[in-house]
C-alpha cells in the first residue's frame, strides 16, 4: 500500500510548482500593489500554461496518476498531491482560460495614469490568481480536507469579483452567493469530520480502501454533496448564480461561470467516483440525475425569459449545469457504457467552460460596445459587430449540440450511454434541453441578424475579439476530440479499473 | 479534594447562568454587562474545572479570557459616543 | 453518558439550530450569526473526533483539533467578509435584502 | 460518582439555551450580545474536550476580536434606521425549515452516536512522527500545523491575504490606499485610554509568551497573533493608534510576511530536505519557531485589518 | 489526607463561590441597572479573587501562580474601567 502511495513519482514536484506560482504571484501582487499586479498576473499564467502542460505530459507518458506527498510525508498524516488524466486536462483548461480572462482584462483592469494603484485593478489581477490557485489545487488535492481550504479561497476569491463595481445590487448578489458558499463548505466540512471520524484519513485513496456501506459514510457523503450542490448551483439552490454571474464584469463572468463551478462539481465527481466506488450508488445517482434534469428544462426556460443578453447567458450556465449531473446515472458502476458516460461528462465540463467563457467575453464587448445588453435593442448588431455575434452564434452551437462541437460530442456520448445502459429515460432531458439552447440562442442571434440601426459607443478591440474567438475555437475543436483524448481522461479512473 | 472544586465551578456556573438569564432580559447596555458577568465566573469556574480534571495550559485559556473580558464593552461605549458625538455614522 | 458524546449531541443540535436560523432569517446579519454557530457545532463534531481518538499516550488527536483551528481562522475572516458587505450594502441602499426580486427592476437594462 | 457528568449536563445545556436566545432573539442587537456570550462559553466545552489550543482560539477570536466585529456590525446596521421590516416567512414555511433542521440535527447525532469503536486515530502516527518530521515539537498540534499539515496552513494565511484583499476592495473607489475609518471619532475618554495603557503591554507579553510556548505547550502563533492583534485594536480604540492606511508598505509587508515567509521555506525545503515543506531534521525546530514568527506578525496585523473594514473616505485624518 | 493548604485552598475557593452567589442575589435583588452594576463589579472580582487565592497552593509552578495573580489583577482592571464606561453610558441613557 504504502509504494503504491509513495512520496514522489516523476513529474510530482511540478504539482507543487503549479500551486505555488500563482500564489508567489498573489505575494508579489499584493506586496508593491500598484501596476505589478498586474504584471505578476500576466506573466504568471503563461508560465502556469506550460507548468499545466507538462504535468498533463507526464501522466500521458507514465499513463498513470503522478503523486507528490508533501514535506515527504506520505498520508495519512501527510497531505498528498495526485494529478490523473481529468486534473491534467482540467489544468490546462483552467490555465487557457485564466490567462484568456488576463489577457482580455487588460484593458478594463489597467491602473489608470496618474494613480499609483486603484481599486479595482489590484482587487481584480489578485483575485484572478487566487482563483487560478484554488483551482489548481482542487484539481490535483488528494486530502478533503486540504480540498476545503481551497474551496474556502476560491469563495473569498470569487465573492468580491462579483461585486468589484459596488453597485448596491452586485453587492447583494455577492452577499447571497457568499452565503451560499459559506453554507455549502460548512456542510461539506462536517462531512469531512464524519469521514476522518470514522476512517481515520482524509486521504482519497486511502478512503477508497476503507470506506464501507455504514451510516456515518452515508450520512458524511450526503452532508458533502449537499455543500457541493449548493456552490454548483446546481437547481434548487441555483438561486445564487444568475445575478451574481450576471452583473460581475465579463472577464470574471467568463472565470466564474466557465470555470469556479466546475470546480465544486469536480469535487462531486471526485467523492462519488474517487471516494465512494465501492458503494452501491444507483439511487444517489438517480437523485442527482433527476436533479440535473430538472435544471436543464427550469434553467433553459428562464433563460428564454431574460430581456437583458448576460442574464439569459447566466441562466443558461444553470441549464448546462444540468447536463454535468447526468454523469452520475449514465457513469455509474464498471460497465461497458460507464466509460461512454464518463466521457461525456468531463466533455461537456470542458466545451461549456469554453464557449461559456467566450460567450461571456462577447457579451462584455457587446455592452461595452453598445452601452446596453437588452435583448430587444440588438437589432442590426451582427452587421456592426460581425466578430462578436460569431463568437456568440459558435458557442452558441456548442451549448445547443449541434455538430461538430464539443457541445455535440458530449450530448451525442451521453444519448449514447442511456440507450446502451437501458436508461433512456435520461435522454429526454438531454434533447428537450438542446431544443429549449436552440431556442434562446435563436433569441438572440434573431434580433442581431435582423435589419436596424445600432449606434456603437465603442468599437471592441480587434484582440478581444480574438480572443472570445478562439476559446470558441476551441470548444468547436472538442468535437473532433480523437479516442486518444478520451484514453487520457480514463488515466487513474477508479471505476474502470476496478472489478465489473 | 477534586470534587470539592467542581462543586464550587458547578455553584458559580449555576448563579452565573441565573444572573445572565435576568440580565440579558434588561437594556442594551445591561446585556454587556452580562456578558462581562459570565467572563469573571467563567474565569473562575474553568480554572476550577481544569485544576480538578488537570487539562493543561489552561492558565493561559484564563489569561487570553481576562485580557479580552472587557472588548465587547468597549467596542459598543465606543460606538454609543460615536453616534452622540457626531451626527452621521 | 461520556463528555464527547454530550459534546457531539450539543454540535448537533447546533447545526440544526444554525441551519434553522440560514434558512429563515431574512437578514442577513443574522443569516450571518446562524452559519457561525452551525460552524462551531461542525467544529465540536471534530472535537469529539479528536477527543475519541486518544491513543499513544495522547489524550487526544491532534489532527482534528489542529483542523478546528485552521477551520475558526477561515470561518472568521468569512465573518469578517460578510459584515463588510453587509455594512456596504445598508451604505448603498435603503434595503439591506437579499431577496432577488428586489433587485430586479425593470429598467436596470444597462449592464456595465 | 463523581460531579463532573452533572456539570457537563449543566453546561451543555447553557451552551444550547444561549444558542437558541441567539437565533430566537427578536432583535439583532440581542442576537449579537447572545452570540457572544455563546463564543465565551464554547471556550469551556473545549476545555471538557481536552482541547486547550482550541479553547485558547475560541477565547481569542470567538470572544474578543469576532466580539468587536460583530457587535459593531450589530449596532450600526440596528442606528441605521433604514433596515427595512422584512416580511416574516410564513407559518408553513418556518415548520418546513424546523422540520429540515431537526432531521439533520438527529441524523447527525444518531451518526456520532455510531462513529466506531474503537475509534481510527493519527495519534499513534502522530507520536512515531514526533521526533522525525515532529522535530522535537512538545506539543503535537503545533507539529500537525507546522510541520504534517503545513501545505494547510500555509494556505489558511493565503486566505487571510485574501480576505483582508476583499474587505478593502468593498470601500470606495475614491477612499482606495487611505485608512479605515478609525474605531471611535471624538475625543478619547479617560477610562478607556488608561484601560488600553495597561492592558496593551501586558496584554503584548501574554501573546508572545503564548507563542512561544506554543512549541511544547498549548498556544501558539495563531493564538498569540490573535492576541497581539486585540491589544492593537483596544489601542486603536481608545485612539492612542490609528489605522494605518492601506497603501503604506510596512503594513502590506506584514499581512504577507508569514505566507511568504513559509513558502520560500517551502521552496527551499527542496534542496535542504528533499521536498518540499520538508524540513532537515536537526534544525526542524528553529526554522519553524522561525516561520511561527512571521505568521504571527501577520496574524497580528491581518486581524485588526479585517475587523477595521474598507478604507474611509472621511477626512479626519 | 488533608493538608493546612488543602484547608486553605478549601476555605478560599468556598469563600470564592460564596461571593459569586451573593453577586447574583444582589442582581436579582437590586432594583437598578446601576446598582445591579455594583453586584457585578464587586461581588464578582473579589469571588475570582479568592478562587485564584485558593487555587495558588495547588498550582504546578511559580509561573501558574503568577499567571493566577495577572488573571485576577486583568479582570480587576477590565471590570473598573467597564463599569465607569456602561455607568456613563446608562446615566446618559436616562437623560
Amino acid at each position: 500500500m504504502t509504494a503504491e502511495l509513495g512520496t514522489a513519482t516523476p513529474g510530482g514536484y511540478l504539482l507543487v510548482l503549479a500551486i505555488l506560482l500563482p500564489l508567489a504571484g498573489i505575494i508579489l501582487s499584493f506586496t508593491p500593489g500598484g501596476r505589478n499586479a498586474e504584471r505578476a498576473a500576466l506573466c504568471s499564467t503563461p508560465f502556469g500554461f506550460a507548468l499545466a502542460c507538462a504535468i498533463a505530459f507526464h501522466v500521458g507518458q507514465g499513463g498513470k496518476p503522478i503523486v507528490y506527498a508533501i514535506g515527504g510525508l506520505p498520508p495519512p498524516l501527510g497531505i498528498a498531491l495526485r494529478a490523473d488524466g481529468i486534473s491534467a486536462v482540467m489544468l490546462i483548461a483552467a490555465a487557457a482560460i485564466v490567462t484568456a480572462a488576463a489577457f482580455y482584462a487588460r484593458t478594463k483592469f489597467a491602473t489608470p495614469d496618474g494613480i499609483r494603484e486603484s481599486r479595482s485593478a489590484l482587487t481584480f489581477w489578485i483575485l484572478l490568481q487566487a482563483i487560478w490557485a484554488a483551482l489548481i489545487i482542487i484539481f490535483v488535492g488528494g486530502d478533503l480536507f486540504n480540498l476545503y481550504v481551497a474551496l474556502e479561497i476560491l469563495t473569498f476569491a470569487a465573492v468580491p469579483l462579483v461585486c468589484i463595481d459596488g453597485r448596491a445590487e452586485t453587492l447583494a448578489a455577492a452577499l447571497r452567493y457568499l452565503l451560499f458558499a459559506l453554507f455549502g463548505s460548512i456542510s461539506y466540512l462536517l462531512g469531512v469530520a464524519l469521514f476522518y471520524g470514522a476512517h481515520g484519513t482524509l486521504d482519497i485513496s486511502l478512503l477508497a480502501q476503507r470506506v464501507q456501506a455504514t451510516p456515518v459514510v452515508w450520512t458524511a457523503a450526503a452532508l458533502m454533496t449537499a455543500g457541493l450542490l449548493a456552490k454548483t448551483a446546481l437547481f434548487p439552490v441555483h438561486l445564487w448564480l444568475p445575478p451574481a454571474h450576471a452583473n460581475a464584469p465579463a472577464a470574471a463572468s467568463a472565470v466564474l461561470s466557465g470555470l469556479v463551478v466546475k470546480g465544486s462539481f469536480f469535487l462531486t465527481l471526485r467523492l462519488w467516483f474517487y471516494v465512494l466506488p465501492a458503494l452501491p450508488t444507483d439511487k444517489i445517482a438517480a437523485v442527482l440525475g433527476w436533479l440535473g434534469s430538472a435544471a436543464v428544462i427550469m434553467g433553459s426556460i428562464v433563460a428564454l425569459r431574460q430581456a437583458r443578453l448576460k442574464l439569459l447567458i447566466a441562466y443558461s450556465t444553470v441549464a448546462q449545469i444540468g447536463y454535468l449531473f447526468l454523469v452520475f446515472p449514465l457513469a455509474a458502476g464498471a460497465h461497458a457504457w460507464s466509460a461512454i458516460g464518463w466521457s461525456a461528462g468531463l466533455m461537456q465540463v470542458l466545451a461549456h467552460a469554453f464557449a461559456k467563457a467566450a460567450m461571456f467575453f462577447s457579451a462584455g464587448l457587446l455592452a461595452e460596445a453598445l452601452g446596453h445588453d437588452q435583448i430587444a435593442r440588438l437589432g442590426g448588431a451582427a452587421r456592426a459587430l460581425p466578430l462578436t455575434f460569431l463568437s456568440i452564434a459558435l458557442g452558441g452551437l456548442s451549448l445547443i449540440g449541434l455538430p461538430p462541437s464539443g457541445g455535440f460530442s458530449a450530448k451525442w456520448l451521453m444519448l449514447q450511454a442511456s440507450i446502451a445502459s437501458g436508461q433512456w429515460l435520461w435522454s429526454l432531458p438531454i434533447l428537450a434541453g438542446s431544443l429549449l439552447a436552440a431556442g434562446y440562442v435563436y433569441r438572440i442571434l434573431a434580433p442581431a441578424l435582423s435589419d436596424g440601426e445600432v449606434s456603437l459607443e465603442l468599437r471592441p478591440k480587434r484582440s478581444h475579439e480574438m480572443i472570445a474567438l478562439a476559446l470558441t475555437a476551441i470548444a468547436i475543436a472538442l468535437g473532433f476530440a480523437p479516442q486518444t483524448f478520451f484514453d487520457f481522461l480514463e488515466i487513474g479512473h477508479p471505476v474502470a479499473a476496478g472489478p465489473p | 479534594m477534586n470534587e470539592l472544586l467542581l462543586a464550587a465551578a458547578g455553584l458559580i456556573l449555576f448563579t452565573v447562568a441565573i444572573g445572565l438569564a435576568r440580565v440579558l432580559r434588561g437594556s442594551e447596555v445591561e446585556r454587556l454587562m452580562a456578558v462581562q458577568l459570565l467572563g469573571t465566573g467563567g474565569i473562575a469556574a474553568l480554572l476550577l474545572i481544569a485544576n480538578a480534571t488537570s487539562v493543561p495550559g489552561v492558565e493561559d485559556v484564563a489569561l487570553g479570557l481576562a485580557l479580552l473580558a472587557a472588548f465587547a464593552t468597549i467596542a459598543f461605549v465606543n460606538l454609543l459616543d460615536a453616534d452622540q458625538g457626531d451626527a452621521e455614522a | 453518558m461520556t463528555p464527547s458524546v454530550l459534546a457531539g449531541l450539543v454540535g448537533a443540535t447546533l447545526v440544526g439550530l444554525g441551519l434553522y436560523g440560514l434558512i429563515l432569517h431574512p437578514h442577513p446579519l443574522r443569516k450571518l450569526l446562524a452559519f457561525n454557530l452551525m460552524g462551531s457545532g461542525v467544529f465540536l463534531v471534530f472535537g469529539i473526533v479528536a477527543r475519541r481518538g486518544a491513543a499513544a499516550g495522547f489524550r487526544f488527536d491532534p489532527v482534528p483539533q489542529a483542523m478546528v483551528i485552521t477551520g475558526i481562522v477561515v470561518a472568521f475572516a468569512a465573518s469578517a467578509l460578510a459584515v463588510a458587505l453587509i455594512l456596504r450594502l445598508s451604505e448603498e441602499s435603503s434595503r439591506v435584502t437579499l431577496d432577488p426580486e428586489a433587485w430586479t427592476k425593470p429598467d436596470s437594462g444597462d449592464a456595465k | 460518582m463523581s460531579l463532573l457528568p452533572y456539570l457537563d449536563i449543566g453546561l451543555a445545556l447553557l451552551v444550547v439555551v444561549v444558542a437558541v436566545w441567539t437565533i430566537a432573539a427578536r432583535d439583532l442587537f440581542t442576537s449579537v450580545v447572545g452570540y457572544v456570550a455563546y463564543g465565551l462559553l464554547l471556550a469551556f466545552v473545549w476545555i471538557r474536550l481536552y482541547a486547550p489550543d482550541v479553547a485558547l482560539t475560541e477565547a481569542a477570536v470567538g470572544g474578543g476580536v469576532t466580539g468587536v466585529l460583530l457587535i459593531t456590525a450589530g449596532k450600526r446596521l440596528g442606528a441605521r434606521k433604514n433596515v427595512a421590516p422584512e416580511a416574516q416567512p410564513g407559518l408553513a414555511f418556518r415548520l418546513l425549515t424546523g422540520v429540515l433542521a431537526a432531521l439533520v440535527a438527529g441524523a447527525l447525532g444518531a451518526v456520532i452516536l455510531m462513529l466506531p469503536d474503537p475509534p481510527p486515530s493519527l495519534a499513534p502516527e502522530a507520536a512515531a512522527a514526533a521526533d522525525g518530521a515532529g522535530a522535537g515539537l512538545g506539543n503535537p498540534i503545533t507539529a500537525v500545523l507546522m510541520s504534517y499539515r503545513s501545505f494547510d496552513t500555509m494556505l489558511e494565511k493565503m486566505v487571510l491575504i485574501l480576505a483582508v484583499v476583499g474587505v478593502w476592495s468593498v470601500g470606495t473607489d475614491k477612499a482606495w490606499g487611505g485608512a479605515p475609518a478609525p474605531f471611535r471619532r471624538p475625543k478619547p475618554y479617560a477610562p478607556m485610554v488608561f484601560l488600553a495603557q495597561m492592558l496593551a503591554p501586558v496584554g503584548v507579553l501574554i501573546g508572545i509568551h503564548i507563542f512561544w510556548t506554543g512549541a511544547n505547550a498549548p498556544g501558539g502563533a495563531f493564538q498569540g497573533g490573535a492576541l497581539l492583534a486585540a491589544m492593537w485594536m483596544v489601542t486603536m480604540m481608545a485612539r492612542l493608534a490609528e489605522p494605518p492606511r492601506i497603501d503604506t508598505q510596512r503594513l502590506r509587508l506584514a499581512l504577507v510576511a508569514g505566507p511568504a515567509v513559509f513558502l520560500i521555506i517551502g521552496l527551499a525545503g527542496k534542496v535542504v530536505a528533499g521536498s518540499f515543506f520538508a524540513y532537515p531534521p536537526a534544525l526542524a525546530k528553529p526554522i519553524i519557531l522561525f516561520i511561527e514568527a512571521f505568521m504571527l506578525l501577520s496574524i497580528a496585523a491581518a486581524l485588526p485589518m479585517l475587523v477595521a473594514g474598507p478604507p474611509s473616505e472621511r477626512a479626519d485624518q | 489526607m488533608i493538608t493546612l493548604l488543602d484547608l486553605f485552598s478549601i476555605a478560599a475557593i468556598s469563600a470564592g463561590a460564596f461571593f459569586f452567589f451573593a453577586g447574583t442575589v444582589g442582581l436579582l435583588r437590586f432594583p437598578d441597572a446601576l446598582t445591579r452594576m455594583h453586584a457585578l463589579a464587586k461581588a464578582d472580582n473579589v469571588g475570582l479573587g479568592l478562587v485564584a487565592l485558593g487555587l495558588i497552593p495547588r498550582a504546578e509552578s511559580a509561573l501558574s501562580a503568577l499567571k493566577l495573580i495577572v488573571i485576577w489583577a486583568l479582570v480587576l482592571l477590565s471590570a473598573a474601567s467597564t463599569t465607569q464606561l456602561i455607568g456613563r453610558a446608562l446615566r446618559r441613557g436616562r437623560k
